[in-house]
């Protein structure tokens, strides 16, 4: 299962990145969007599978169609035509550091021993205990995320729009 | 588990390395790809890779609640970003007529 | 009356400041009388010290008023010292002095900047004064390095030519050049000594042995000298002086025969007894003074400006002082100065009175049969001439023959150059009296208006003269039956109470030598005048005959030209070359705007960098995480 | 979860402002906000007194001593020399703008309201060293901020300058993230300081996530800081906002950013003991880079706000140095240089508006004779450039003395040296300021120019300006009030160091 | 009243800045009045120093008037507000306080525009000077040291002639480059010595190794040798000098290059004793060249004012000879020749303003018989020039001599060589300023309609001769009397030569023993300046 969810949310992401046609990007992302809420329900973690479907799927990347549709950049103007070095630099950067995050996540001893104790630790997320945290500890989070979301609504709209 | 056993068979490893590689594959896509709504989907994926780091570890720790209020947060803070980093393309778009960040590039040196 | 004895340098100064600063609205009568009575009270002045100091056990006062340099281990104060040789000096310089300051007031009654002049005629005797009497090396300094600039305020007197600015200039730089010699030799007497009083350094001098401290006073002195054949134009020195006859004649007369160049001679004989310790600079000294008197002698022989063969003369005069100094005849030497200084002051200022006759006229070429004119002024100029040509009675002859005697008790040789420069001498004099004053007038409008000169002026002369021809009795030579006054009285001062010092004269066929120098000196002399008394056709015919050497004498050996070529052109190039080449290309190129270049460079690239695509600032931020995960790691 | 009174004192300061926020939006919500003089009075008014009353509760606090700790908050005198600091600076913007906009044409409440987000966002960001806050207080100052680059809707640069400092600051803030993530998975907490702790009790300072956690966190504040290579979103984002905005960004945003790095680093991750030493090593190699390519850019720029924007770039180098000295006496240099910074910058940037300078770009040409024109506009710009270039006797001197001096005690004359050498490059370019306003009478053009437009009037801006100039000289005349009596009690009461 | 008793170095500091200030604050229309309140404040201002700094003179040498109070210590070392007036400073603090009231008088119609504006800079920048002049705390010293700067930037940058920027900030970064390593240094030892107070910084430094000793040296000794300034850091001076308007040139040869100068003998000599004497030679090699240098180079300028600039580095030049020769006689009269070439150096600057004004050129060549027309002019620039070139009994000379003496007799081996070389700078000053005084002064009147000499029309008012009779009462009375100057200095000079353990003196000795070492009839020239010192050295470390 892991696997196959891995593979969805990795393949879709790379089709992301190599689709010319940025409606298809987007859809690829959809996919990957869908793997990463596989895994989450892998992760015992429902809730958070759900919310990654609503919100990433459902709003973000509809909005981002949206956008594309109404901008009708469908396609890239040109090809991947740009600068060498900005390129081949950026490919073997990441590849380098690709590389080295995998290396680091294997030669990590504090991970090694946390998945082996976590392995056996309950696994189930509740909403409860969701809730009781939001509520309890995070109350101070919980509004300043609304204010950030109320800062950029106003932000977006006085970007876009010419008055309230 | 150990080693590869644990990054294929959804160890901890497993989930990271797939956070890992989202990670970077969403800066390539920020890299290597020139339209801007792109760049920004390459964004998005970024954040999502830390959301399936964070997830992961919530697991492993037990379904640490905290770990999950924080995705609550980074969920909405991903929303914001998305409507003031649309708004901004848009914006530039009305006025360049074009989405390629290759061409927005009259701010140099 | 000791502690008025600082009126005698003073009483001058305040002259010239008077004049300088209020003579102009005081007028000509008050410039005149504060001129010349502040010199003739300084006269006065000086001639009681003299007898002050006449009447001290060892013939001396030493006298100081104020300190001046005090610092460390230096302490100089304002002092004067009165002892034969600067009484004697004094004398002179304030006697001589206001003769010519009289001379002045005739000669240059008609000029615009009268009070002007007399403000540097009286400042310039200040400074004499200062040199003479000063108690100290650096006093003595303040009036060598002030006569020379009074030289040259006087050379430039006429600042509105072309020529006079020029030759005060080159006056005061080539005294410079000897300045820098006076300045070193004081730095290691100070160093040597440890004091910079002339009296502590003789005294202590008279206790050393000869070569004490092996070359350090050979080079002071050797340093002092440089300065001395400045001030008192010598080889390789001298050429300032004949230039500086672009100042008024009694200028020439009184700074530039009489006074001011002989100081040169003057610092000698005053630190004679270090002198004596170092034999080198001896004979260094008196070869350049053998040297120099035959070289100016020869380029006098065809000179056309009168004032130019007396410069000439003067310089090979003043030769001859020097070659007398360094035969170690500092009595010999001085005596020679103080005879010169009648002679000399006499011709110039008859030359000076000729010229006036002229209406300023100085090319003998264009003068002649001024004798039946200008009759004193003849008489008196035949007197200065037999003086210096050294005619059996004269002062020139006691003081040239004694000299001439030293030399060649030094060396034959230094006798045989002496004599052919004084067989050289003889010529020129009568060849110049003869252009001058007999043969028929070559310029006859100028000739129409000739006329003698106011008495202001032609009393000085006939003072002179008579001193001329008698003062040479001062230092009659034992050969001749006297005993060399002079010498006696100068001894205390010259000796300092060395005693190696005192050298008694050796055997030599004195009586010989000077008939010999004597005879070929008539001869040159009536040859002189036999061939230019009809006027200057002998010359004309010499020049074609001899075009080389007669272009090259009247060229004066092309040494000026050689100066600009060789030296002076040289200087100013590597002074531009240093400017443009070091200050503005390497130090302000290299060093400075370079590395400011060099940064806007580095900021052109820098900013290439900033290419505006945000692709390429999200790469430069993965390479900064690349980088930070890196150190992170490691 | 109920507070006590002192508690909601210490909260206020935060709320304030975002009540103040919330209040304007209600008030631009009127068309006429543009014209009507007195929704514009109104809204400008609560701003500013959302903001002062601010800086009132925070200045109670400081006067009481009292430090509390709450939620995720940490009250403490870090926090409250924040709070004051970005106070000031978002009153001397909020002063600014009024004439900037006015002059510009437009004003908008949701700019201020922006700006009040911001404030609270920044304040809540250098308060707490719990990393979710810091993460919601990063993005609440974030995010209202790239909106207002992006917001001169007249001019495209501005959309572009936005769009740059979104792309790059939400990669940059994805890895912030990531780093915190990273940290909290090994740790098993959020709150920094317990994390530290954790980890050190674990053994596990050396892990290799450890480490890459703590990297990706240190990137997020560099690029905050705009330390080279993160920098490059500052020239163009400076460009691209409105004077004031700029002003704030360059201020605010580098200072708190610099605050909460200190707040986390030094403080928190004190224990670690390997992070620690990791992170002065890498803050003196960026810091060099820093003020050389900062120094050397700001060198060619020939557009005063590059010039200011890559001259904050170089700033951050000297502040890097301090954090490479590592002594609380630096520490407190680099707070006493940051409060003299924010009068210098918010001064020169306030300049532009006080000299009526609108449009697309504000060249040194423009300034031409302007500080004859403008004496005490005149006066105060060479105030902030000579401190600027850290001529003594003016406050940017001190800044520079304390962390040179400490640097220099720790060993690092190499790097004392580079700092010096790259003062003397930055000598050059504010002097170019000078010169434009002094040296050089304006242009033809200029004068033309300036004839047809009617006379400049700025009376808030200059005000600004003027308080900027006396806080700059205060800064060089009472340092030792400032420093001793601020600045160091923010380090050593609020942050725990001890000299 | 008592706070003036207690502070009246304070007073004398800051009054010109708070005098400035309100100058500054006057609107632009009243220029004139600004010049004048300007100038009677610096006059007043001249006046109580004197009336203080010489009324107040107990003892000859020692500390005239001091204040120190604890400043702050901005986290960690503490500064202190000390300042004081010894006998080493007291002389160039009246300098300072002389000059700026005498060219501001000089100046009077120099200026047509700003002149509220430019007195203000004036009185800003004397206290800098005083304020560098008198403090006695390295920190406060480089307090004022660096705030000379700004205004004197001012001064060049607005007021100056055609290049006027470039030299302003060729000044301005020049001196810059310098002062901020030095300051880097200053912190060094700051840090060691936990304090800014010479005294235990050098403590401090004596306790360090002798090649950080060394390093810390030459970064005090590069500040100050830009400041003199010294070969080869000297080229910001004739562009400052040539671009500066008349007061700035002033004020800058008067004042400003002497604290170089002073920063040797107050701070980097006394703190670094060994490297001090270790450096002494490079840097008494660096004065002679820049004696000579500074010499032929100014021979062959064409502009008046470009050649008194760089007669300027040839005469200071001689001021840091002096100080490297660390004898009491030579550092004495490099304390005299500061004062010296201040007080000429900045009175030939008035007199090229002077001729500025009415010609509008100060090309050399567009002159040529001023002297017809100037007739009063002429005589000043004479006695100015005379001065300059070191005439006996003008003060030129007694610093000179002083120095060559110094040097000569210094204990160093190479002192005897340089002071021989250094003698040259005396001929070439007379070379370069006597020919340009006759080129221009001199000779026929240059006639030409555009010539300088045609545009002069008045000789000089009384007010510019009221300016100019102080100068030469100066400039004989520092001859004839230079202990009046350098009295005060003595003991504190003598007790700092002491107390580094300079080397003693070496005097030639003309003792038997040593004329029997000799080899007789050697070549004198070279022989009396190095032998003694290579063959026999014990011998010679007599103190005379």
């Amino acid at each position: 299962m892991f696997i196959t969810f891995a593979l969805i949310t990795l393949l879709g992401a790379l089709g992301m990145l190599l689709q010319k046609n940025v409606v298809v990007a987007g859809l690829c992302m959809v996919a990957a969007f869908f793997g990463v809420a596989g895994l989450f329900v892998l992760l015992a973690n429902p809730v958070a599978a759900a919310l990654q479907i609503i919100v990433y799927t459902g709003a973000i990347m509809v909005l981002v169609l949206f956008v594309i549709m109404m901008l009708n950049s469908h396609q890239e103007e040109e090809a991947q035509a740009s600068h060498p070095v900005q390129r081949w630099l950026s490919l073997a950067l990441l590849a380098v550091l690709a590389l080295g995050g995998v290396k680091l996540v294997m030669g990590s001893a504090g991970l090694k021993a946390l998945a082996e104790k976590g392995s056996t630790m309950p696994q189930a997320m509740t909403l409860e205990k969701v809730g009781t945290a939001l509520f309890a500890d995070h109350l101070l989070g919980f509004e300043v995320a609304g204010l950030v979301l109320l800062a950029a609504m106003i932000g977006a709209v006085a970007l876009t729009k010419r008055n309230l | 588990m150990t080693g590869m056993d644990a990054i294929l068979h959804g160890g901890l490893q497993g989930y990271l390395v797939v956070a890992l590689l989202l990670f970077f594959l969403g800066l390539a896509t920020v890299l290597l790809r020139r339209t801007l709504l792109m760049q920004f989907m390459g964004v998005e994926l970024m954040l999502n890779a830390a959301n399936v780091a964070l997830l992961a570890f919530a697991r492993f720790r037990g379904g640490d609640a905290q770990a999950m209020v924080f995705y609550l947060f980074i969920i909405a803070v991903a929303a914001c970003e998305a409507a003031v980093g649309l708004a901004l393309i848009i914006g530039l778009y009305r006025h360049r007529d074009t989405t390629d960040s290759d061409r927005a590039a009259s701010l140099k040196q | 009356m000791n502690k008025y004895y600082w009126l005698i340098p003073i009483l001058p100064l305040l002259g010239a400041a008077f004049n300088g600063l209020l003579g102009k609205r005081a007028g000509k009568g008050a410039v005149t009388l504060v001129g010349l009575g502040t010199v003739a009270l300084s006269l006065v002045l000086a001639v009681s010290a003299f007898l002050a100091m006449k009447g001290m056990p060892d013939h001396r006062l030493v006298l100081n008023y104020a300190e001046w340099m005090v610092t460390g281990s230096m302490s100089v104060p304002f002092g004067l010292v009165i002892d034969p040789l600067s009484g004697t000096m004094m004398l002179v310089v304030t006697g001589i002095g206001f003769l010519i300051h009289l001379y002045s007031v005739g000669y240059m009654h008609a000029e615009k900047g009268y009070a002007r002049f007399f403000s540097y005629l009286n400042l310039f005797v200040f400074f004499m004064l200062t040199l003479i009497l000063g108690s100290s090396l650096p006093l003595m300094f303040v009036g060598w390095e002030g006569v020379g600039l009074c030289s040259y305020l006087l050379i430039g007197y006429y600042f509105e030519t072309d020529f006079a600015p020029q030759a005060g200039l080159k006056a005061f730089l080539f005294n410079r050049v000897g300045d820098l010699g006076v300045s070193i030799g004081m730095l290691v007497l100070f160093a040597s000594f440890g004091t910079l009083t002339i009296a502590d350094i003789l005294t202590q001098a008279g206790h050393l042995a000869p070569e004490a401290g092996f070359g350090i006073l050979t080079f002071a002195t050797l340093m002092l000298f440089v300065g001395a054949t400045g001030k008192s134009a010598q080889l390789p020195l001298y050429l300032w002086l004949p230039d500086a006859m672009a100042g008024p004649t009694p200028v020439s007369a009184l700074i530039h025969a009489a006074t001011m160049v002989t100081s040169g001679i003057y610092m000698i004989c005053r630190l004679a007894p270090v002198y004596t310790l170092t034999p080198t600079t001896m004979t260094v000294v008196a070869w350049v003074g053998a040297a120099t008197a035959l070289f100016a002698a020869t380029i006098g022989l065809f000179q056309r400006d009168i004032k130019k063969v007396l410069a000439y003369s003067t310089i090979s005069q003043l030769g001859y002082m020097f070659l007398g100094l360094g035969a170690a005849g500092f009595a010999a030497g001085f005596f020679h100065v103080f005879t010169h200084a009648w002679f000399k002051a006499l011709l110039f200022l008859g030359a000076g009175s000729a010229i006036t006759a002229m209406h300023h006229e100085q090319d003998l070429f264009k003068m002649g049969g001024l004798k039946n004119k200008t009759k004193i002024t003849f008489i008196t100029m035949v007197a200065g001439t037999v003086a210096i040509m050294g005619f059996p009675g004269t002062s020139g002859f006691f003081s040239k023959d004694e000299i001439l005697y030293l030399a060649y008790l030094k060396s034959p040789a230094l006798w045989v150059v002496g004599v052919v420069a004084a067989c050289c001498t003889s010529f020129y004099m009568w060849r110049l009296m003869a252009l001058a004053f007999w043969g028929e007038p070559r310029d006859h409008h100028a000739y129409e208006h000739a006329h003698e000169s106011p008495l202001s002026m032609t009393v000085p002369l006939m003072v002179l003269a008579v001193g001329s021809l008698l003062w040479g009795f001062w230092g009659v030579p034992e050969a001749f039956g006297g005993h060399f006054a002079i010498g006696e009285w100068l001894k205390p001062a010259l000796t300092y109470g060395q005693t190696h010092a005192a050298h008694g004269h050796h055997e030599g066929p004195a009586v010989l030598l000077a008939a010999i120098s004597t005879t070929l000196g008539l001869v040159f002399g009536f040859l002189g005048w036999s061939k230019y008394k009809a006027g200057p056709a002998w010359e004309l015919a010499f020049a074609e005959k001899f075009p080389t050497v007669h272009r090259v004498l009247l060229n004066k050996y092309y040494v000026d030209e050689g100066v600009e070529l060789y030296l002076l052109r040289p200087i100013r190039w590597f002074g531009n070359l240093l400017w443009k080449l070091f200050d503005v290309i390497i130090i302000d190129g290299v060093g400075v705007n370079l590395p400011g270049a060099l940064a806007r460079v580095f900021g052109d690239f820098t900013a290439l960098f900033q290419t505006g695509r945000v692709r390429n600032y999200a790469l430069s931020m993965a390479l900064g995480a690349a980088i930070l995960l890196y150190v992170f790691l490691k | 979860m109920s507070l006590t009174p002192s508690q909601w004192a210490a909260l206020l300061p935060l709320l304030l402002p975002a009540f103040g926020a919330c209040l304007v939006v209600l008030m631009s919500l009127d068309k006429d906000q543009g014209t009507t003089k007195w929704i514009r009075g109104a809204m400008y008014g609560t701003a500013l007194l959302a903001v002062a009353g601010s800086f009132w509760f925070l200045t109670s606090l400081w006067k009481t001593g009292s430090q509390p700790a709450f939620f995720q908050l940490h009250m403490d005198r870090l926090a409250q020399f924040t709070g004051i600091f970005v106070a000031v600076a978002a009153a001397l913007t909020i002063l600014q703008s009024w004439d900037h906009f006015h002059q510009e044409g437009w004003v908008k409440g949701e700019t201020l309201s922006l700006l009040l987000f911001s404030v609270t966002g920044m304040m809540l960001f250098a308060s707490t060293t719990h990393f979710v806050a810091l993460f919601l207080g990063l993005e609440l100052f974030s995010i209202p901020l790239y909106a207002l680059v992006g917001t001169v809707r007249a001019r495209s640069e501005s959309a572009e300058g936005g769009m740059k400092y979104f792309m790059t600051g939400a990669v940059a803030s994805s890895c912030f993230l990531m780093g915190g993530v990273l940290i909290y998975g090994l740790s098993g907490t959020f709150d920094l300081a317990a994390a530290a702790g954790a980890l050190k009790a674990q053994g596990a300072l050396l892990d290799p996530l450890v480490m890459a956690g703590a990297a990706l966190m240190l990137l997020g504040f560099l690029f905050k800081v705009s330390a080279v290579p993160f920098h490059q979103w500052t020239p163009d984002a400076y460009e691209a906002s409105p004077h004031p905005i700029a002003g704030f960004m360059s201020v605010a945003t580098k200072g708190v950013a610099f605050i909460a790095l200190l707040r986390v680093f030094p403080g928190s991750f004190a224990p670690m003991g390997p992070v620690t030493a990791k992170v002065q090593t890498v803050l003196a190699a960026l810091a060099v880079a820093t003020l050389v390519l900062g120094n050397l850019t700001a060198l060619v720029q020939s557009n005063v706000k590059r010039m200011l924007a890559y001259s904050s770039i170089s700033h951050a180098g000297y502040l890097m140095l301090g954090f490479v000295a590592g002594t609380p006496a630096a520490y407190t240099g680099v707070l006493f240089y940051l409060v003299i910074y924010l009068a210098m910058n918010m001064g020169a940037f306030g300049l532009l508006t006080a000299f009526g300078l609108v449009g697309e770009k504000t060249t040194f040409d423009d300034l031409r004779g302007l500080g004859w024109k403008r004496p005490a506009m005149g006066f105060s710009a060479a105030v902030f450039m000579l401190s600027l270039a850290g001529i003594p006797p003016l406050g940017g001197f001190y800044g520079k003395y304390m962390i040179f001096r400490e640097l220099v005690g720790a060993g690092h004359v190499g790097l004392a040296i580079l700092g010096v050498l790259a003062s003397l490059v930055s000598a050059y370019y504010y002097l170019r300021f000078l010169v434009a306003l002094f040296l050089q009478a304006p242009s033809a053009e200029a004068e033309r120019l300036a004839s047809d437009r009617p006379a400049v009037h700025a009376p808030l801006a200059g005000a600004a300006v003027l308080v900027s100039a006396a806080i700059v000289l205060a800064g060089g005349l009472i340092q030792y009030a400032l420093a001793d009596g601020f600045a160091k009690r923010a380090i050593v009461e609020g942050l725990g160091l001890i000299r | 009243m008592t706070w003036l008793n207690l502070h009246p170095l304070t007073f004398l500091v800051f009054a010109p800045t708070v005098l400035g200030f309100l100058l500054m604050a006057l609107p632009h229309a009243l220029g004139k009045l600004a010049r004048l309140l300007g100038f009677l404040g610096a006059l007043a201002i001249f006046v109580l120093s004197l009336a203080w700094l010489l009324g107040h003179n107990p003892a000859a040498g020692g500390t005239v008037l001091a204040e120190r109070t604890p400043w702050f210590t901005l986290v960690g070392l503490p500064v202190d507000y000390a300042l004081a007036v010894d006998g080493l400073n007291l002389w160039l603090v009246l300098l300072t306080t002389f000059l700026v009231p005498l060219t501001m008088l000089g100046t009077w119609n120099s200026l047509k525009d700003r002149m509220g504006t430019f007195a203000a800079l004036f009185l800003l920048l004397e206290t800098g000077m005083l304020g560098a002049l008198v403090a006695q705390d390295l920190f406060v010293f480089y307090l004022f040291w660096e705030a000379m700067l700004i205004p004197m930037y001012f001064m060049i940058g607005v007021w100056g002639g055609d290049e006027r920027r470039y030299a302003a900030n060729k000044f301005f970064l020049y001196t810059l480059s310098g002062s901020l390593l030095w300051l880097v240094a200053l912190l060094y030892l700051a840090n060691k010595a936990g304090g800014f107070n010479p005294a235990l910084m050098a403590q401090a430094a004596s306790a360090l190794p002798f090649g950080v000793q060394g390093w810390l040296f030459i970064a005090f000794a590069v500040a100050f040798a830009i400041k003199v300034p010294l070969f080869p850091l000297h080229t910001w001076l004739p562009d400052a000098h040539v671009q500066a308007p008349t007061a700035g040139s002033v004020i800058l040869a008067g004042v400003l290059l002497k604290l170089g100068g002073y920063g040797f003998i107050r701070f980097a000599i006394p703190m670094f004793p060994q490297a001090a004497m270790h450096y002494a030679k490079p840097i008494a090699l660096l004065s002679v060249i820049a004696i000579v240098y500074g010499a032929l180079v100014a021979m062959v300028q064409r502009d008046i004012k470009k050649l008194v600039a760089y007669s300027s580095v040839s005469h200071m030049g001689f001021v840091m000879l002096g100080l490297a020769s660390m004898t009491v006689i030579g550092t004495q009269g490099a304390m005299l020749q500061m004062l010296n070439h201040g007080v000429s150096t900045g009175a030939l600057f008035l007199l090229v303003g002077m001729l500025y004004d009415r010609a509008h050129t100060r090309m050399i060549s567009d002159f040529g018989g001023v002297a017809v027309k100037m007739p009063i002019f002429t005589t000043f620039f004479m006695i100015v020039t005379l001065s300059s070139i070191g005439l006996p009994l003008t003060n030129g000379f007694v610093g000179e001599f002083w120095i060559l003496n110094g040097t000569f007799l210094s204990g160093f081996t190479w002192g005897r060589l340089y002071a021989v070389l250094a003698t040259s700078g005396v001929l070439l000053g007379a070379v370069y300023m006597l020919w340009m005084f006759m080129r221009v002064f001199w000779g026929p009147e240059n006639k030409d309609e555009d010539s300088g000499t045609h545009h002069l029309h008045s000789d000089l008012n009384a007010r510019e001769i009221a300016v100019m009779l102080p100068i030469v009462v100066l400039i004989v009375w520092m001859g004839v009397h230079p202990r009046t100057f350098v009295g005060a200095s003595e003991a504190p000079v003598a007790a700092l030569l002491q107390e580094i353990k300079a080397p003693a003196p070496r005097p030639f000795i003309l003792a038997p023993a040593v004329r029997e070492a000799a080899a007789p009839g050697e070549s004198a020239g070279a022989h009396a300046s190095e032998a003694p010192v290579s063959e026999a050295p014990a011998a010679h470390e007599v103190h005379r």
